[in-house]
């Protein structure tokens, strides 16, 4: 993409934040149309209405919201730290928003084709619990400090399952880039990596179950990662108040909600990458039939924003159906059960990827 | 060497998302372990037992409304059922059915918040919205009859405010119909939900003998095992004319006496209430719905300690008579007052989180509490 | 199954002294009264007795009688002076179904009954509820406070607005500088 | 004298503009302190649930004050509680609205005589915008009050008060 700009104006500053500015759009939008799906879904699911004075059918109800915070007055306790305070929504939203960086939302639309794409993108996204930890420390709030232990220590347990199957793959794909990792799965929906991968063998089918258990478990972490129910035991609303940001408003408190939106899509089209064939679509390019091939990155941008937001609203699905655990619990699921299977799996599918 | 560690005070409430009201909770933790809980009340203390001294008999029933707000009808027949063992008067037929299918449904409605609002505390928000919705059908009942949606001043000393509305009774069967399915919807998404479970089962568990000591009451004491509901053991009004069973718990997820089992006890209740409902319902004679008694209500020098059992438990009301028209002294026995006392008791050991879990299943309201 | 006349004959026989009478002119229910000051031992026999079991405590209330002399002040308003304060015990057996009504009385100058906390749990509130509201001190109860009105309510008001359902309660005009009178 | 002078002082297109879209975000997006006192709370909770559904106006309950916009107050207020309810207050952020619901919260209803720990009304405390009558009020009272903190906030200006 940045080479794309880059022939078109042939400047680099602009190019670069051309390039910059467009995940920031996007993750503005996930956030403006994740906010009133979440209330949209959950009113459906709740026999309500759900928004509708504000706009047709309450289509503006988040622009609504988003103006009304940017004029709220920045309230700000005289307990708090206050450089960690203002550092910390800066730093959460930084993580989810770099994580956007190594994502390819179609074959030409990408920000860095880095190769060690995946693995940036999990390093990058550990930034958001120093932010949580900042965010809930300063605040100088009990709620918030219960928030935010509680979200450290989910996290970073959740990320061990998660890594482990994201390293099934890269051992079954032989690549540490997103991108290739799309590539590898073209075509038809058959040759996605849940349905055993591209080639046709006695593997492929040997695969299947295996990949099974590698989607649910990257799923139930991913969940977690991004604190959804039944895992959002740090912001828990019925025990903490609001977990780690209880004590920020206005803007500052727009921010972690831009940042749990963003991280929403941002695992959703990791998960999508690793088994769903990322921006490849199911059932081949309308560009290929036709003969025009300057189509085809624009239906991977589609199928690949259609993808993840069908995996947001799974996440919704189960927040509005399901209680949350209890902390203890939570690590109990990750520790005793998601590792142990999660390493299982690896093996099973390195002596499959052997045979 | 060791690592000097201190514990943390955090205060819970007044404002608080799951303090059901105005409760104020002083929680002493280690980490996420609580190690006490100290309730401070008096939030919504609204001076009731003074205002009843200043009313006339009949001036207090809009009071008794106030205390448990989510069964204004039990309040109401806890009262009557006192004066009028002051005054010694016997109320109509039609009278004392009307008030069973009444309490009855008042029952359901209030058990249905309860249930919703555990299992919202656990974070099951849905399951709390479709209770609510069905908890509308019985107030438009209510409503149709009495004119108002939450406190109702129905149940007056010696008979009615009003007699039923043409409607009532087949709306009431309409919905004894509708609600026996949702309850089963209610089961599948919420009662034996994995995740609830893990989260109710083995949590305060409160045995038989404690839960006495501590005079706890209703689907509290019934969840720890016991078969007492003062519907049957002491009987007032005419619960003995009807069949229905007792549930308790029994320990199906876990220990005897736990959350799970506290909750289900509302549950299975629910259905009972029904059943009442339905043997009522077709057999309410004719008649006046007031007994004769005069304007000016003047009972007797005396004492008198009525109590029945309300959706919380045993409501008791001590009324003592200087022979004058206002009470002496009105004193409620409220049943969240004594069942949240066990809470220091229940809560110890346990972690934040299932302090919610288990004021939830104490089921309290704050009116009740702090009077 | 027992009635009231044969607990009463039971008690009088055990405490003598400290069972005082058996009110039985009243009109629903008959009502023991006993010292003040001997409660705690009459409630442990009415629990541990194999014929009584009263292992539960219905209810616990403080009564101002109002039944001493009354003194008109100069503003109007009227103190009583003398008289009794009174404490019922409503008991009730889950086991054997029975009830009974227990009744002590205690001088309104100096209102001090004993606790029967450790009896029943249950009764640890409801002292301290009839301490907050009537003024009635409970001896050898761990955790006198009040309970229901705020903490700090002695310091903002007289003696006589001390505890409001007292006969002769006077309402403060101020608490933390809110109006309190409408 | 400048453009952006004259702004502030008397109306012209620009502010005047600003002012809709600003009023118009904040009376579309009310969030009300998830806050219940006594009876009308449960009101307050129907009025969000299924049947009436406060969130088509865009309320939501938020459980922190720092997040919330407006507070209800939902029920009888006791001198215990009135001393929390000002900090509470005091928390929000600006711009905050404060409904009074029920005739407790608005001048001590029932308990306004005898009612020794109860404050008579919670306007001796806090300065209201909209006042609920009603005991409870029912949901589509509620619904009105919030129709006319709309219109109340509708007609608020950045321009200097006249008075």
């Amino acid at each position: 993409m940045y080479q794309f700009i880059y022939d078109l104006t042939g400047n680099m500053i602009i190019s670069t934040l051309v390039v910059a500015v467009f995940p920031l759009v996007n993750v503005l939008l996930v956030a403006l149309i994740g906010v009133y799906l979440e209330r949209k879904v959950s009113a459906w699911m709740q026999d309500r209405v759900g928004p509708n004075r504000t706009g047709p059918y309450g289509l503006f109800q988040t622009v609504a919201d988003f103006v009304k915070m940017m004029q709220k007055e920045d309230a700000v306790s005289n307990e708090v730290d206050k450089k960690l305070y203002n550092i910390a929504p800066v730093l959460v939203f930084a993580g989810s928003f770099a994580a956007y960086a190594a994502i390819p939302f179609s074959s030409k639309l990408i920000g860095s084709e880095a190769e060690v794409g995946i693995f940036y993108v999990i390093a990058i996204s550990s930034l958001v619990v120093a932010g949580i930890l900042m965010a809930g420390w300063s605040s100088n709030n009990k709620y918030s400090l219960l928030g935010a232990m509680r979200s450290a220590a989910q996290i970073v347990s959740y990320e061990i399952p998660t890594a482990l199957v994201v390293l099934s793959m890269v051992m079954l794909t032989g690549t540490l880039s997103l991108s290739k990792m799309s590539e590898m799965q073209t075509a038809y929906f058959w040759n996605w990596n849940i349905f055993g991968g591209a080639a046709f063998a006695l593997n492929k089918f040997l695969l299947i179950p295996f990949m099974l258990v590698g989607f649910i478990i990257v799923f139930i972490s991913t969940l977690a990662e991004v604190n959804r129910t039944p895992f959002d035991i740090p912001e828990a609303e019925s025990e903490l108040v609001a977990g780690y940001f209880t004590e920020y408003c206005g803007m500052k408190w727009a921010m972690f909600m831009l940042s749990e939106y963003g991280n929403m899509f941002a695992v959703s089209a990791i998960v999508s990458i690793l088994f769903f064939g990322g921006y490849q679509s199911p059932i081949g390019y309308l560009g290929n039939t036709i003969g025009a091939t300057w189509l085809i990155p624009y239906e991977q941008a589609f199928w690949f924003v259609a993808k993840g937001w069908f995996f947001i609203l799974v996440q919704m699905w189960l927040r509005w159906t399901l209680p949350r655990l209890r902390v203890d619990q939570l690590m109990a699921v990750c520790w005793k059960y998601l590792i142990p299977y999660a390493f299982l799996n690896l093996i099973i599918i390195g002596i499959i990827s052997l045979l | 060497m060791s690592l000097k560690t201190e514990t943390m005070v955090l205060n819970m409430g007044p404002q608080h998302p799951s303090t059901h009201g105005v409760l104020r909770l002083e929680l002493e933790i280690e980490g996420e372990l609580v190690l006490s809980v100290k309730p401070h009340l008096g939030y919504l203390h609204r001076c009731f037992e003074k205002h009843s001294e200043a009313m006339q008999y009949n001036q207090v029933v809009p009071y008794t409304d106030r205390l448990d707000y989510l069964a204004s009808i039990g309040n109401n027949l806890g009262y009557a059922i006192a004066a009028e063992k002051l005054l010694g008067i016997q109320v109509p037929e039609r009278v004392e059915y009307i008030r069973v299918i009444m309490a009855e449904l008042q029952r359901i409605a209030s058990h249905m918040v309860a249930l919703g609002s555990n299992g919202a505390d656990i974070g099951a928000l849905t399951p709390f919205l479709y209770l609510f919705r069905d908890r509308e059908h019985i107030l438009s009942i209510i409503e149709e009859t009495c004119g108002a949606r939450m406190l109702y001043n129905y149940i007056w000393i010696g008979g009615l405010s009003h007699d039923i509305h043409p409607d009532f009774v087949r709306k009431t069967k309409e919905f004894v119909n509708y609600f026996k399915p949702t309850i089963v919807e209610l089961d599948n998404l919420l009662s034996y939900n994995k995740i609830f479970i893990e989260r109710t089962a083995n949590i305060g568990v409160l045995p038989v003998d404690t839960a006495i000591n501590f005079g706890a009451s209703g689907p509290t004491l019934r969840g720890s095992g016991i078969k007492f509901d003062l519907r049957r053991d002491d009987p007032y009004s005419i619960y003995d004319r009807f069949d229905f069973d007792i549930p308790v718990g029994k320990g199906l997820q876990g220990t005897v006496g736990d959350c799970w089992d506290r909750y289900y006890v509302r549950v299975r209740e629910m259905e009972q209430s029904l059943r009442i409902i339905e043997q009522a319902i077709d057999h309410i004679p004719e008649g006046d719905v007031k007994a004769a008694i005069p304007k000016r209500i003047k009972p007797p020098k005396g004492t008198a300690y009525a109590r029945v059992e309300n959706p919380r438990g045993d409501l008791g009301y001590f009324i003592i008579s200087d022979g004058n028209t206002n009470p002496f002294r009105v004193k409620v026995r409220a049943p969240s007052f004594v069942n949240l006392e066990i809470l220091g008791e229940l809560c110890k050991g346990h972690l934040v989180a299932d302090i919610i879990a288990i004021l939830g299943s104490i089921d309290i309201v704050l009116g009740e509490v702090d009077r | 199954m027992m009635n009231a006349e044969e607990i009463y004959n039971l008690l009088k026989e055990k405490f003598g002294e400290a069972v005082i009478g058996l009110e039985k002119e009243n009109p629903t229910e008959p009502i023991i009264t006993a010292s003040p000051l001997q409660i705690h031992k009459i409630s442990e026999f009415l629990r541990d007795n194999d014929q009584l079991k009263f292992d539960s405590l219905m209810c616990l209330s403080g009564v101002d009688d109002a039944n001493g002399e009354k003194i008109k002040e100069e503003d109007g308003s009227e103190i009583i002076k003398g008289g009794t304060l009174s404490v019922y015990y409503h008991l009730h057996s889950v086991s054997l179904k029975h009830k009974i009504t227990l009744k002590v009385s205690a001088p309104r100058e100096e209102p001090k009954v004993e606790s029967v906390e450790n009896v029943w749990k249950c009764a640890d509130w409801h002292e301290r509820e009839a301490f907050d509201l009537v003024g009635i001190v409970f001896l050898n109860h761990p955790d006198l406070r009040r309970i229901l009105m705020p903490y700090d309510w002695d310091e903002f008001s007289e003696e006589i607005s001390r505890h409001p359902l007292r006969k002769d309660y006077k309402n403060p005009e101020f608490y933390q500088g809110m109006k309190i009178p409408y | 004298m400048g453009l952006l002078d004259k702004e502030f002082s008397e109306g012209n297109i620009v502010i005047t503009n600003v002012d809709d879209l600003l009023n118009w975000a904040r009376l579309s997006s009310i969030w009300q302190l998830g806050f219940g006192l006594a009876c009308c709370a449960i009101e307050m909770m129907a009025t969000s649930m299924s049947h009436y559904d406060f969130d088509r106006f865009g309320v939501i309950p938020r459980n922190t004050p720092r997040q919330a916009d407006a507070i209800i107050i939902s029920g009888t207020v006791t001198l215990k509680m009135a001393i929390r309810i000002k900090r509470l207050y005091e928390q929000m952020p600006d711009p905050k609205y404060i409904i009074s619901m029920g005739s407790c919260a608005n001048c001590g209803g029932p308990y306004w005589e005898h009612g020794y720990h109860v404050l008579k009304g919670i306007d001796r405390v806090i300065p209201v915008d909209v006042y609920v009558p009603g005991c409870p009020p029912r949901p589509e009272a509620l619904l009105e009050g919030l129709l006319k903190l709309q219109d109340k906030i509708r007609n608020e200006s950045l321009r200097k008060k006249s008075a």
